[in-house]
Formats: C-alpha cells, structure tokens, sequence
C-alpha cells in the first residue's frame, strides 16, 4: 500500500525466486494479523521464556492465539511465511537468534541464496536495485 | 545556559556494538570500518559532553508492541540495558538527567510537539552502540548522561522526514533554553541504506548514502522534502532510519563544521556510516579534520 | 466521503454512569441531570452515526502508569471495558473501526501531529460514560462503532488548548477525507469545573463553566487562548479536562448549530454539562430545539 | 511550579486547617516520587489484587519499592500524606474504592469535613474560590 514496490510479489520468472515481497510494510493492518506471532517473539526478551520455548516449542506456540498457519510457520521455521503472515523482522529475527541464525543467514533465505553467499555479497557491496 | 557543542550522526547495528564487545575490531571485516571511526573519536574525546541527547528507535524490545509512540523522550534517572533475546550486552547501565528531560518535554509540548513520556524504560541496540561508537571503554560508566528520543521508524506510518527536522529545530530550542551551564551533545543514530527482509534483502545504496552524507550538513531541506515512501524505495525498508539524523541535523542549527565522516559496506546487512559536526556558533569554531567522503 | 453529523461535549463522570447501571436516575439528586439531558438524546437517536470519534482520557486504567502520550488513538477491533478497581460496568464491550483509526493516524502524522498508536486497548468510564450518555440503554451491543482518541490530561504537561484546538481541526479534514459514505459523530468529554484533591476540593466555578459552554460554540479560539495553568486556576486540577472538547470543536468546522445543553451541579464532585452541536455546512440545517444554558 | 497555586499551602489561619496543598500538580517529578504508591493502587484494577491487598495489607505493601513514609501513609490510609509524597488521586482513589469510600469522603478529608458536609456542600453548588 505505502510503497509501489511493497504490492509487488518477488522475482517470478524462476521457480527458485523466493516467494518475499519485496518490501513488506509492517502497517497497522500487518501489526494486528501477525500479533500473535510478534508476541511469541517479544517474549524471547527473558531468558526464562527462551527456555521454555526449546524445551518444548509446541507447548511454548500454545500460550500464544496463533492461528495454525502461523504455529506451523514458527515450528517449520519458515522465515518468508512468518513475515507473510503479519509477523515483523525485528521480532521474527528474535526466533532466528534463540536458533543461533545470523541476519545473513536470514538475507539468504529471502533471497534464495545460503548464508556464505549473502554474506559474500554483501562483503562486495550489497545489491543494487533501482 | 545549556550548550550544544557537536552533533554525531552514525548507525547502530548491534554487530557494530558485538564487535567491540567480542573484541574483533582489528578483524579484516570490521578493521575498516573503526579505522574510519577512529579520527572522529580522538576529537570527541577532547570535546567531552556533559549530556547526550540520542535520537533512536526501539526495536521491538522496551516497548511493548501495542504502544507506538511517534516520539517519546524517556524521563528516568537510570535505563538499564536491554536484553534483545540474546542476553544483555555488557555495557554499563545509562544514567539520565531527569531535569533535562523534563525540561525538554515541556519546551517540547508547549511548541505542539506532541511527545509521549516514557518513566521506565530499558534501552536497547539503537541507544547502546551509539554511545560505544563515541566511547569505545567505558569502563565502570559511560562519560555522559544520556536523554533518549525515540522515534517510530518501524510501523507504518512512521513521522514524516519533515516532521523529524522540525522537531530537531525545537530540540535545539529546547536545549539552548535549559537554565544550566552544560555541555550537550545530540546523536542522530540508524542508517545508512539497509533492507533486513523481503526479495530486497541486501539492498545497498550507495549513491542515495552519499548523497544523505552530504546534504545532511549542506541541505537538510531537500532531505525533508523527500516522502517516508521513498525513503523506504530508496534506502530500503529499515533505511528510514536515516529520519532521525534529521532530528539532530535540526538541533545542530546552521553555524556548523563538518570535522569528520566515515563510510563503510557492510556492517551487518547495513552500510553504516558516522558523520560528526561541530557547532561553531556558539562556541570556538573548530577546523575540520579530513573527510573520507569525497575521497 | 464520511460526513460529521454532530458533536456531542460532555462530562464523564464515573458516578453518572453508576446512577444508569444502579437505575438512580429518577432520584431526586441525579434526576434534573438527566432531565437536562433528554432532549439531546431524543435528537441524537433520530440521528445515528456509524462511528463515534470519542475523544476522552483513561484516568490511570488501561494505560500504564510509566507511558503517558500526549495523544494516541485506539486502533482495535474490539475495546474491553476496563476493571477500573471495582468491577467492569456492566455495559457492551465497545466495537471498533480499525480502517477508519488508520486513516485518521496516518492522515494525522502525515500532518504533524504525533500520534501515538494504542493496538490494545481498554476503555474506561471517561469513554463507556459519554456513551451512556448518548445511548441509555443499549442492549447487547452500542449502537455504533467506535474510535478512541486519548488526550493526556492527567500529568503535566498537558497539549496546550491550542494544540487541542488544531488537532481537532485536523482531525476533521482527516474524517471528511475517509473515502466511505458514513456519518461520524464527535465526542469531546470530560469537564466542567472540579477538583478532586487538595484545599480546593470541591471547587466549582459556574462563572466559567458558562462563560465556557457559550464560547465553545461562538469563540474557541478564546478558549484555546487560555494556558493551562489558567484551566487548572480556573476550573480546577481536574477540570483542564475541557482541552478536549476543543478538539470535538475544532473538527465540526464553522458551520454549527446548537441543538441543546444542560448544565448542572453537582454530578459527585463535578459541574457536568452536555452540549449538543449540529453541523449545518454538511447536511440539512437543524433548528435547535432548546437551550437551558441561559435560562 | 505549574500553577501559582500549585507552591501555596492550604488555609494556614486555623490550626484545624487542612495540611493539603491548594492544588497538586502531578509532574513528572511528583510521579518518580509517588510511583511506587501509584503502582500499589493501579494493581486494584485485578480482583485478585484486591483480595489479596485486604487479607494481609503488610505483605502486599511488600511486594512494591515504597518507602518506610509511603507504606506508613497507605496503611494509615492518610489520604493527604500519600498525595504529598508524590501519588496521584486517580490512584489513590482505587485504594478509596477497596475501603467503599467515596470521592466525597475523600473531600471532607482534603477539606476538613464530614462526607456528609462535603457532599451538602456540593450540593448547594460546591465551594468557590477566586
Ligand atoms: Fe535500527
Ligand atoms: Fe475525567
């Protein structure tokens, strides 16, 4: 809605595209559909919760209204549904911390790429776009 | 009267912060990017504040998710540091000048700038490296006091870049009109060009950074001009950061040397950057030392 | 486009809504209150809006006590009402507009006004009571959909009345311009003269609360000329609470008639008061039907 | 500071004047100061809270960072110390709540009277200053 590029879905002329937007907007409207998801990420903040969640994720899903997509997502650590559903970067990226995931391991999985080879290219510059 | 003595602009990605603290600074990856801190330090180091005013967002850490404020200024005699889900950096805990901050707010307030009050408040990435960038051995406590400014910069509809440089100008207000003889200086943090999600992950723009690295000093108008849509096309959904170095761009004034500034890919997934201005109006003007910017 | 029908300012005094949940209306200490109020409600429920914009402030209930934003608006589905220390009215939980919250925020922050969003949200008596007020009894369900608009008025510094005055302005260019075909009404609450605590309890300034209902038809602007140190001398700690029906005023724009007031002393230790305004330069002109203001 | 009121002490002519201030005004500094009493009293909003508070008013007291003065003032239920040591009446009047009393009551306590003389007082059109 805000940004032109933000409606737009990824590359499609490949089947390896990675299925991210974009750009995605974390509007109001985001906010309250990924909630759930976000709350489940915020709590990461204490220790304590951050073991109760390894010790058993399920259980840990259960305290939060996630709907099942969602629970499926964190579960399946699937990075790009979590964000389509509603979730925010800046609370999901907080799930990928407890598993000991770096932010390019992160850039790789939006973009198609492994980790050494986002890495790498950011090393040499980052992506242009535009 | 209170002083503002140099503004400091400069990202804050937390592995700039890790860096420091897991001492890999003289690492090939990150040798760079301190080399490039390292003349803006010397100086600051000789020009010693007795306050910092930092302009910085949250990130999904003391905030709780249902409460976005446009802009908060916190109130405290102490914030703690932040665990952000890996554990607490460990870096002294952030002493605040309360009377300076409500001194702020009210001025603030009064000027119909409509600011939420934060009475406890833990700070996290945003506020902490920058405060590492400027002092990189604390010791037992920072060399400061610190007064936060947070700004929403993450949810939709985030201030307008206009916004941002007004409310800079009534900062800067503000601060000269605070009846103590203190020394002030004002952090303008996040940036440069940065996307953490989505097919554009990665996104660095290098041409808009230098052109932001410029006009942050010579043309802070045109900077304000520019819509939050395209900041986020242009620097990348996390790019928009860059609104609050307009923040203390407005509260340095116009009587202002560039003395130093640094840019660096990556740092993280981000290009960061550091640009350090003294105020030269109101106090000795001070000769710029070198830039790499044009170089 | 959505359309402003009325503007409804009135007091919010908890005790108002106990005298309908407890069924006291009729006894003779509250009954010429609600006396003063029929002829409003009866116009009111022959002209319903779809959504109530109800400006008001929580009194130390759902907002917690270390976050105070000079303005926010509630962005929810859905508002509990709150359990303000002794037990939730037994009223219907308050139905939201979430499309119309986010067009006003982000029609509001694009024009300078620094809003805070609230994403969860309880509503206390300052809200649920003026609904009351309009619908005495509702059934199941209110018979509109509501967006919440908070004022800090509680700790200083409050928004100036001029502030209020200009966010109300702005907050009725942002409701006309919601591209939807529905009628809002404008709540401003709260008010008139009271002080709750200290040597002043009890305090009551007809004066001015008549010199207040009058103005805020006519003159406004004369009202959001007053500091408020001037509302909390005049009308009382509490009574600074009237800065929100200049934001009710300053949305309904020039074209307004009066269709009713009341005034009367005492509601608990409050001078309460309704005032009831048709806007005319929207839809058909309505004559008003009686004022008791200057009997 | 806000209101020149704000500094004057109540009525000083009679020793049974009321020690209230004229008109609180609640700052910043005033909710650093009565935050703890502030926290006490928003806590009334959960039943649970206020059963608890009334079986063992001490060990709740406990359980938040108020001062030896502060804690004195609410088991006291000194209604004009508390507001002196930094509370705000939309807090302490939950405490009110939990005892039944009324604003009213409260009134005659800020004002040197009765609930009833306060409450008559109101109803013959409230007190006038200025
Ligand atoms: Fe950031
Ligand atoms: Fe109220």
């Amino acid at each position: 809605m805000a940004t032109p590029a933000a409606a737009e879905p990824g590359g499609s002329s490949s089947r390896d595209a990675p299925r991210a937007r974009d750009t995605y907007v974390f509007d109001i409207a985001e906010g309250r559909r990924g909630a759930a998801i976000n709350r489940l990420c915020a709590s990461f903040k204490d220790e304590h919760n951050r073991r109760d969640f390894l010790s058993d994720e399920e259980a840990y899903c259960g305290r939060f209204d996630l709907t099942d997509e969602q629970r499926r997502a964190i579960l399946d650590r699937d990075w790009v549904g979590m964000l389509d559903l509603g979730a925010s970067i800046f609370y999901t990226f907080k799930l990928a911390q407890v598993d000991k995931r770096s932010m390019q391991y992160l850039g790789g999985v939006f973009t198609g790429m492994t980790e050494e080879e986002f890495g790498s290219l950011m090393v040499s510059g980052g992506r242009r776009f535009g | 009267m209170a002083e503002i003595i140099w503004g400091l602009a400069t990202s804050h990605v937390p592995s700039i912060g890790a860096a420091m603290d897991y001492g890999k600074t003289e690492d090939a990856y990150w040798k760079p990017l301190f080399e490039g801190y390292a003349p803006a330090r010397e100086w600051m180091a000789e020009h010693r504040p007795d306050v910092a005013v930092i302009i910085y967002n949250d990130h999904a850490n003391a905030i709780d998710l249902d409460v976005v404020p446009t802009f908060a200024i916190g109130t405290g005699e102490r914030f703690e540091v932040a665990d952000e889900g890996w554990g607490r950096r460990q870096v002294p805990p952030v002493i605040g000048h309360p009377p300076l901050s409500e001194h702020l707010i009210t001025r603030l307030v009064d000027d119909e700038f409509d600011i939420t009050m934060l009475h406890d408040l833990d700070v996290d990435h945003g506020l902490t490296v920058p405060l590492s960038v400027y002092c990189p051995q604390p010791g037992a406590s920072w060399p400061c006091r610190v007064v936060p400014l947070l700004v929403n910069v993450i949810q939709y509809p985030q201030p307008t870049a206009a916004r941002c440089l007004k409310l800079g100008e009534a900062l800067g207000r503000a601060i000269r009109s605070f009846p103590r003889d203190i020394k002030v200086a004002v952090f303008g943090t996040g940036g440069m060009s940065h996307q953490l999600a989505g097919a554009r992950a990665g996104l660095i723009n290098t041409r808009f950074d230098r052109m932001f690295l410029e006009k942050i000093e010579t043309d802070p108008t045109s900077l304000a001009a520019l819509s939050r849509e395209q900041y986020v096309d242009q620097a990348g959904s996390e790019g928009i950061e860059l609104i609050m170095w307009l923040v203390m761009r407005g509260a340095l004034g116009d009587g202002l040397t560039r003395i130093h500034d640094t840019y660096h890919v990556p740092a993280s997934n981000t290009a960061a950057a550091l640009a350090l201005f003294a105020v030269t109006d109101s106090g000795t003007p001070s000769a710029p030392m070198r830039s790499t910017l044009r170089r």
